[in-house]
């Protein structure tokens, strides 16, 4: 692996950039492997990167079916923070974020992690004792959170509407400092190219057709490139969890949805961090490009077609528009739509299934990216020990039926109205 | 380019009239109480001094003194008063329809929508209640919550689109 | 003379500014034609190196001439000035450059660009995250396009809907064409045009055949048949099932709009759509083909016919197809001198008269800051200069297949065109016109620099940037977009991309095809925001909703409380009284006096029939068919999981007559599980469920004086704790539903909504009399934590069970109610479940709502505190909290910790009943 | 958007319509727990057709039986579901 570094481009000032190495291989599949990882994205790509370099497991298939970071590691709007209520929650979610910060120096990769800050903006004095419930539950497991009032949140965003009689007044905000956004492909290829460096095989244009079963357990795929055999195999294919899950004959606490995005058009700074408001349903950053990156609900019904409703994003973007107006003469540059994984209780599934060497990690319905490192670190663990981690034993598949579900919109097993 | 008055109708007495049995029996009976027929889903009879419109597979919106009907019921349904709940807005001038593809996705402009027929769909988020009262009119039947936000976005877009 | 040029006619009466100078057009210029003729070459900088850009396109292509236009809160950015039409008072300026146009600091990230290639970001500014913050500070300032606006928008946009047999997108002549067979066929028709102009190509080509007045005949006739023709409007989505996002421009950018809106957008549903949506010329690549002065054949063929512009004296005209001869016939009718023809072919039938080169390409363009002043070419392999001030180029066609594929149709690939074309589609919709049949314009290769040949103009992505993605291995063309950013850029990539999968067709051995196309979405071209959010945006899309009584309680000056979409009184303080000084004196009067409440927002329902208990019982997880007629009880109502989804109380007014009341934020969420239960699990029942939340509006009386009040009122004595009776207030027929919230004896009144003003001027007027008032929501709060009453969304966060606040006792023990199955879970009654008690202040200070209960500092987290406040009549702060195992640990001491707001204390876990635990209060 | 042709009131936008649930996920409340929970729970959220519970929650309020494709959003059969008097 030729190795990343600004003298690096200086010296392909010289030679037209000719010196630097595809970025992964290009491999034929072997005829088995130690540990198969079934999707391309981005966990499935850490996944194997942490295989390979926690656990020594190098003999390591990714298989994906078109290209990878294709699925939803390129479509999301490209949050990283870990401020949830729940402890099962934030505990998974700040280990990842532990790891954001030295991604891009870990893999070589600059993942352009930038802790911009995340805010949840409070309407009330009721959203406010909320939002702090919010960060007195991070603060007491080490999270930082702080609590900005209404003049804090104008001197870190100045365009959102501070007007008393906005519709959604602004009264303060709990804030994530060391939360942003990441560059969502460079997450994808950085891994990939440092798992490729440790040996494991990428493997694009290889879709999963079938699982080789022996008894009880699996014990390979069929794929449109031939059988593979492996000791174990992991499912990491997030809205297509079903589809992948029902070959092996699974029924899942998951459906698919379609979640929208939307990109304007470039513009000089004018949001400075991510801002969110769950009155609202809707959230905004922008990007390096200077575009504003906003995303809302997602379309409330089974899909798996990335073709979003159309009022679905005016009705976001209306909201956007409500809490920022300086959004509205900006223009809609591209709107896009992902699968989104619904689980049951909002929370993800990370571990065994009721098939021996199978395993499962799905479910992260519309908050997957952020989960990136800690999603791979832990199903690594799980994948490399056969058992799960701590921080991911209580996203169980059981815990559906034993009732100990992780449910942080406190919605219910509906996926459609979360 | 467009004409519509909106007006905010007095309040008046509704109910809603629930079938759960023997249909055709109440049906039967209303003809003989009325004589007239219990209208289809989207459309609307006017007899006796009541107005009677179908939004529902089993439910009609009664405008009026309903007494009356509680004989044409019997066991096989009830009425339940329900007209605190619904700000009656008119909708009058030849821009009504006009008017009513601002804000929603409703086919106001469909021969099928004539006078006479009813319609249940979202105007500016708000689920309304149609009723064509004639060429030149139709009554809303709005959530009375919304109501005031609604006839304020009616005007609104009134005046733009006639601008 | 050099460069671009009109000469006047005297319509030169509309004035504009550019940067500041004044300039003057035509009625009909497009900003982009107006600055043409004035002689502006120079018009914006590129996005990553700064480079110097002129007009390229006559239309929505446009990559490059990117100007902010108006002001304030109508400044709109990113303006292409192709696609603006020059208004009296235009202020235009150009953007992404400073300290001006001519003389741009960033053009220094030129001189840089062999150390800055595509992806160069990726490989550098490694160290912390923060270190990164900074650099990427910088890169952000550098990077974006416009200024961002800072003000509010003060134009209006209205959402119309819009139902046609055929909606026809383009008005060429074959959409015309189209438009017109369908209304004569008697279709409602529906024909938008994205130009201020209806006729496509016909503006710039006239065809003979057709003859002059065609257009003019065909509009009219179109007009006659009742079809709606709107200008100035595009095509902007193809979603599911036909329906079509137009996005119509009622005034022009940066405009204040004369009458009404400023843009409409039509959500249509179209039978069928008629695709009439053309072709896109392609540029050519080579060493600085992005100078002002290089401009595409059409363009400048567009600017000499329809704006009288005439882009340059001395024209070399680079092209691979015959149409670029047209452009050589319209240069010279307006005396301009075609210096050569640079054709790839080898040969073609191309006609007499002009200096033809085949096999002949462009090397480079020369020329200064804002003109071309020469073009090197490879002429049969010998390297050839030409003084030249135009340089028109043409690469081929690609067919406008965007709504078509984003209608999910298939691309064919046209090989002699090089060029995809609609194929197959499952939606009702058809291709017509050119863009099924592109001109054939072979594949060329390049002869420039590959590093100073563009591809993608905006964001400057060279054929090297091509070259190198493929090199390192990104070799999807999904990769190849997202690592070199092309097509990325407000252009959408609608010149470049297919220019790209040619270079990789050309150096990597696989065909277009192969090299794969990226996906279009929508929007065809980039949307106004303002529209996109409609009318809806003043208002966040949300309606605030209006209680009944909403005027009488304003006349007495209350503090308004958002609880979802609707405003409810909060406390009714006197002047220079705090809220909570307001919600305390509001919950003494109740437990003193008596106390008047707004509880019209709760949900409510009527359920009649002889199966009305039948349901119930099974929407409700207690007994209800036990209930005598003329009393009621409290229930609670479960998910399918289990979980408590509401609350409320169950009255029996009439035998077979029902009143379900459930919490205010619950209540649409109750309507739909009712009518699922009733409609889809129990169709066969003889139940009737009416939904009267709004029917009926709600008042509370509470305290030690209300059934006195009740009693004068009515004239008949009070129900008895839990009795509900109809009753007559003011004149105002009511259900009298004696219910406590507030652990004091206490009514809720019911009326319908529309008469209740009478009983609440008699009600407010007896409490008064009572030396009681008014409440709001602080001190309903108040009083039920002190009670130890649960409440949706506090306690009853979505996340606990019966068991968990304690009400599994109340279960009807004959199941069969929705979540019966789902609490048979384990987990749901495990030890460590969070489960509902009391917390009060050791110290008697405040308690955090919302502070975490742990046994000391840094110990971890046991539980927390889902709602506080104080004991009313005495002093000392009490609470409600959810503790793992709480019942269990009364007694026991912890930390009430809240690190945001710097509030701990220390708490003893008690009994939730903090008040009258025996119910003693509910009698007489 | 999708147009869905009510069984009751014509062809409507898709906005006037809520989705709720599959129709293998209709739990009757008197079923075993082990049975609700599976059906609850496990879905078999096919990539292709499925028949879905959908109501014209802001139209007639009924409710309807969708047979639709998840992937090419296709709507191949709209039945009603539930008392339909005089229908």
């Amino acid at each position: 692996m030729s190795r990343y570094s600004a003298l690096g481009l200086l010296r392909g000032a010289f030679n037209g950039q000719k010196h630097w190495q595809p970025a992964w291989r290009d491999p034929e599949p072997r005829k088995s492997y130690d540990v198969i990882v079934i999707g391309g994205g981005g966990h499935g790509l850490a996944t194997a990167y942490y295989l390979a370099s926690v656990h020594g497991v190098r003999n390591v298939a990714v298989l994906e079916k078109g290209w990878i970071g294709g699925g939803n590691t390129g479509r999301n709007t490209t949050l990283v923070r870990s401020n949830y209520r729940q402890p099962q929650l934030h505990n998974l979610f700040e280990f990842g974020l532990k790891l954001w910060h030295g991604l891009s120096d870990e893999l070589n990769y600059n993942v352009m992690f930038s802790p911009r800050g995340a805010m949840f903006l409070g309407h009330s004095d009721a959203d406010m004792a909320k939002l702090a419930e919010l960060g007195d539950a991070m603060r007491c497991d080490g999270i930082d959170a702080d609590l900005l009032t209404r003049d804090q949140v104008e001197k870190v965003e100045p365009l959102l509407d501070f007007s008393r009689n906005a519709r959604f007044p602004i009264e303060g905000a709990v804030i994530q400092w060391r939360a942003g956004t990441a560059r969502h492909d460079a997450v994808a290829w950085g891994y990939a190219r440092a798992a490729d460096a440790l040996g494991v095989d990428i493997i694009q244009k290889c879709e999963v057709t079938g699982f080789v079963r022996d008894g009880d357990a699996v014990i390979g795929v069929e794929t449109t490139r031939g059988r593979i055999l492996a000791a174990r195999t992991g499912i990491c294919v997030a809205g297509h969890s079903g589809h992948v899950a029902g070959l092996a004959g699974l029924r899942l606490p998951i459906e698919s949805q379609t979640l929208q995005a939307v990109v304007t058009e470039g513009v000089k700074p004018m949001v400075q961090s991510v801002i969110m408001s769950n009155s609202l349903h809707c959230y905004i950053s922008q990007s390096d490009k200077g575009g504003v990156v906003m995303g809302g609900d997602p379309d409330n019904w089974p899909s798996y077609a990335r073709r979003g409703q159309p009022t679905v994003v005016e009705h976001a973007i209306a909201q956007a528009i409500g809490l920022m107006p300086a959004l509205s003469r900006l223009r809609m540059l591209r709107t896009w739509s992902g699968v989104t994984d619904m689980s049951f209780d909002g929370a993800p599934i990370i571990g065994p299934t009721p098939i021996d060497n199978l395993f499962l990690n799905g479910g992260w319905c519309y908050g997957g990216f952020k989960a990136t490192p800690a999603s791979g670190w832990t199903y690594a663990h799980t994948l490399a020990t056969g058992t799960p981690h701590a921080l991911n034993a209580p996203f169980s598949l059981e815990r559906f039926m034993t009732g100990a579900t992780i449910d942080e919109t406190g919605v219910g097993p509906m996926p459609n109205h979360r | 380019m467009t004409d519509v008055a909106i007006t905010t109708l007095p309040p008046a007495p509704l109910h809603a009239f629930e079938i759960w049995s023997d249909p055709h029996g109440v049906a039967g009976r209303f003809a003989a109480a009325f004589g007239a027929d219990l209208p289809a889903l989207g459309t609307s009879v006017q007899a006796g001094g009541l107005t009677l419109i179908r939004y529902e597979p089993t439910v009609w919106l009664v405008e009026g003194d309903a007494s009356t009907l509680a004989a044409v019921l019997g066991d096989d349904g009830a009425l339940t008063a329900i007209g605190g709940g619904l700000v009656r807005v008119r909708l009058s001038g030849s821009g009504w329809r006009e008017l009513l593809s601002y804000g929603g996705q409703f086919d106001a402009f469909a021969p099928t929508f004539a006078p006479g027929s009813s319609a249940a769909t979202v105007i500016d988020h708000v689920g309304v209640r149609l009723w064509v009262e004639n060429a030149d009119s139709c009554v809303a039947y709005v959530p009375a919550s919304f109501g005031a936000a609604l006839v304020h976005f009616w005007h609104e877009m009134a005046a733009l689109v006639r601008a | 003379m050099s460069g671009p040029s009109r000469a006047p006619d005297g319509r030169e009466n509309i004035r504009f500014t550019f940067d500041g100078k004044e300039y003057l057009a035509r009625p009909g210029d497009t900003l982009a034609a107006a600055l043409l003729a004035n002689g502006v070459g120079l018009v914006a900088r590129s996005f990553k190196y700064h480079r110097p850009r002129g007009i390229m396109a006559a239309g929505v292509e446009e990559p490059n001439a990117l100007v902010t236009v108006g002001l304030g809160g109508r400044a709109e950015p990113n303006t292409r000035a192709t696609d603006v039409f020059v208004h009296d008072g235009l202020i235009a300026r150009s953007q992404n450059r400073w300290p001006s146009l001519s003389s741009d600091a960033g053009a220094v990230f030129g001189l840089a660009a062999k150390a800055l290639p595509a992806g160069f970001y990726y490989k550098t500014f490694f160290g912390p995250a923060k270190l990164w913050l900074k650099y990427e500070a910088l890169i952000r300032r550098a990077a974006g396009m416009g200024d961002a606006p800072t003000k509010a928008d003060p134009d209006s946009f209205a959402q119309r809907s819009a139902f046609c047999d055929t909606l026809v997108v383009g008005s060429g002549p074959a959409g015309l064409q189209a438009a017109l067979t369908a209304a004569e066929a008697g279709d409602s028709v529906i024909l938008v045009e994205q130009d201020a102009a209806l006729g496509g190509s016909l503006l710039v080509d006239p065809d003979p055949a057709l003859g002059a007045d065609w257009i003019a005949q065909t509009i009219a006739r179109l007009r006659e048949l009742g079809a709606r023709i709107l200008l100035r409007t595009t095509a902007a989505g193809y979603w599911d099932h036909n329906f079509v996002t137009l996005a119509e421009r009622l005034a022009e950018p940066g405009a204040v709009p004369s009458h009404g809106f400023a843009q409409r957008l039509w959500h249509v549903r179209a039978g069928r759509v008629v695709l009439a949506t053309g072709v896109i010329e392609r540029p050519v690549p080579f060493t600085a083909n992005d100078r002002p002065g290089v401009m595409l054949s059409r363009a400048v063929r567009a600017y000499v016919r329809r704006f009288g512009v005439v882009p340059g004296q001395r024209v070399v005209i680079a092209t691979n197809n015959d149409d670029a001869y047209l452009t050589a016939q319209a240069l010279r009718e307006v005396g301009a001198e075609v210096v050569a023809i640079l054709d790839a072919r080898t040969q073609a039938d191309v006609p007499a008269g002009f200096p033809v080169h085949f096999d002949a390409r462009p090397v480079a363009a020369v020329g200064t800051l804002h003109h071309l002043t020469g073009v090197t070419a490879l002429v049969g392999g010998r390297t050839v200069a030409f003084k030249a001030d135009l340089l028109a180029v043409s690469g081929g066609f690609t067919p406008v297949v965007h709504l078509h594929s984003q209608a999910g149709g298939k691309l064919d690939w046209n090989e002699a065109a090089q060029a995809f074309v609609p194929g197959a589609i499952a939606q009702v919709c058809t291709s017509v016109g050119e863009v099924i049949a592109p001109l054939p314009a072979p594949a060329v290769v390049p002869a420039g620099s590959p590093k100073k040949s563009f591809v993608d103009f905006q964001n400057d992505v060279s054929l090297a940037d091509i070259d190198l993605a493929w090199q390192e291995g990104y070799r999807s063309v999904e990769h190849m977009k997202r690592y070199t950013t092309l097509g990325m850029a407000t252009d959408q990539g609608k010149l470049g991309n297919l220019v790209a999968l040619q270079r990789v067709a050309q150096e990597q051995g696989v065909t277009v095809p192969q090299a794969g196309l990226t996906t279009f979405r929508p929007p065809y071209t980039p949307v106004t925001m303002g529209l996109l959010g409609g009318p809806g945006a003043r208002n966040a899309g949300a309606h605030v909703r209006r209680i009944a009584l909403h005027d009488r309680h304003d006349a007495l000056g209350p503090t308004w409380q958002p609880a979802g979409y609707w405003f409810r009184p909060r406390a009714y303080p006197q002047p220079g009284e705090t809220l909570g000084a307001a919600a305390l004196r509001e919950a003494r009067a109740v437990r003193g006096a008596a106390g008047l409440c707004d509880v019209s927002t709760l949900g409510k329902f009527e359920v009649s029939g002889p199966d009305a208990a039948a349901l119930l019982e099974i929407a409700c997880a207690t007994r209800v068919a036990n209930l005598k007629p003329g009393r009621g009880r409290y229930t609670v109502m479960l998910r399918e999981d289990g979980l408590l989804m509401d609350d409320g109380t169950v009255w029996r007014l009439g035998d077979n007559r029902y009143l379900l009341t459930s919490s205010t934020g619950g209540a649409d969420r109750m309507a739909q599980h009712l009518s699922y239960i009733r409609q889809v699990l129990r169709p066969q029942m003889r139940v009737s469920v009416v939904n009267v939340q709004e029917h009926y509006a709600g008042l509370a009386l509470a305290g030690p004086r209300s059934s006195g009040i009740i009693a004068a009122l009515t004239g008949a004595s009070a129900p008895a704790h839990m009795g509900v009776v109809a009753a007559v207030i003011a004149g105002v027929p009511v259900w009298v539903l004696a219910a406590s919230y507030s652990g004091e004896r206490a009514f809720e009144i019911h009326g319908e909504a529309t008469a209740m003003g009478p009983v609440w001027d008699a009600l407010l007027a007896a409490v008064k009399a009572a030396g009681g008032s008014t409440y709001g929501l602080d001190a309903m709060d108040l009083l039920r934590i002190e009670k130890g009453h649960v409440v949706i969304g506090a306690e009853a966060d979505g996340r606990r069970g019966p068991y968990d606040l304690g009400l599994h006792k109340m279960l009807n023990p004959a199941g069969g109610f929705v979540g019966a199955a789902g609490l048979t879970r384990p987990a749901l009654t495990a030890a460590g479940r969070h489960r509902l008690v009391g917390v009060e202040a050791i110290d008697g200070a405040p308690i955090a709502e919302g502070a975490m209960l742990v046994a000391r500092e840094g110990a971890k987290v046991e539980g927390h505190v889902t709602a506080a406040g104080r004991h009313v009549l005495g002093e000392g702060g009490i609470a409600l909290a959810l503790l793992a195992d709480g019942p269990d640990r009364l007694g026991a001491e912890f930390l009430a910790t809240s690190p945001t707001r710097g509030m701990h204390t220390r708490v003893r876990v008690v009994s939730p009943h903090f008040y009258d635990p025996a119910g003693e209060r509910y009698r007489d | 958007m999708y147009q869905i042709d009510c069984p009751h009131c014509g062809p409507r936008a898709q906005s006037e319509f809520t989705f709720d649930r599959p129709v293998e996920a209709i739990v009757p409340p008197d079923a075993a727990a082990a049975d609700a929970l599976q059906a609850l729970y496990t879905r078999t959220n096919p990539m292709g057709v499925d028949d879905e519970v959908w109501r014209h929650t802001y139209g007639c309020r009924a409710w309807l039986v969708l047979t639709r494709d998840r992937v090419s959003h296709a709507i191949d059969a709209v039945r009603a579901l539930g008392p339909e008097a005089l229908s």
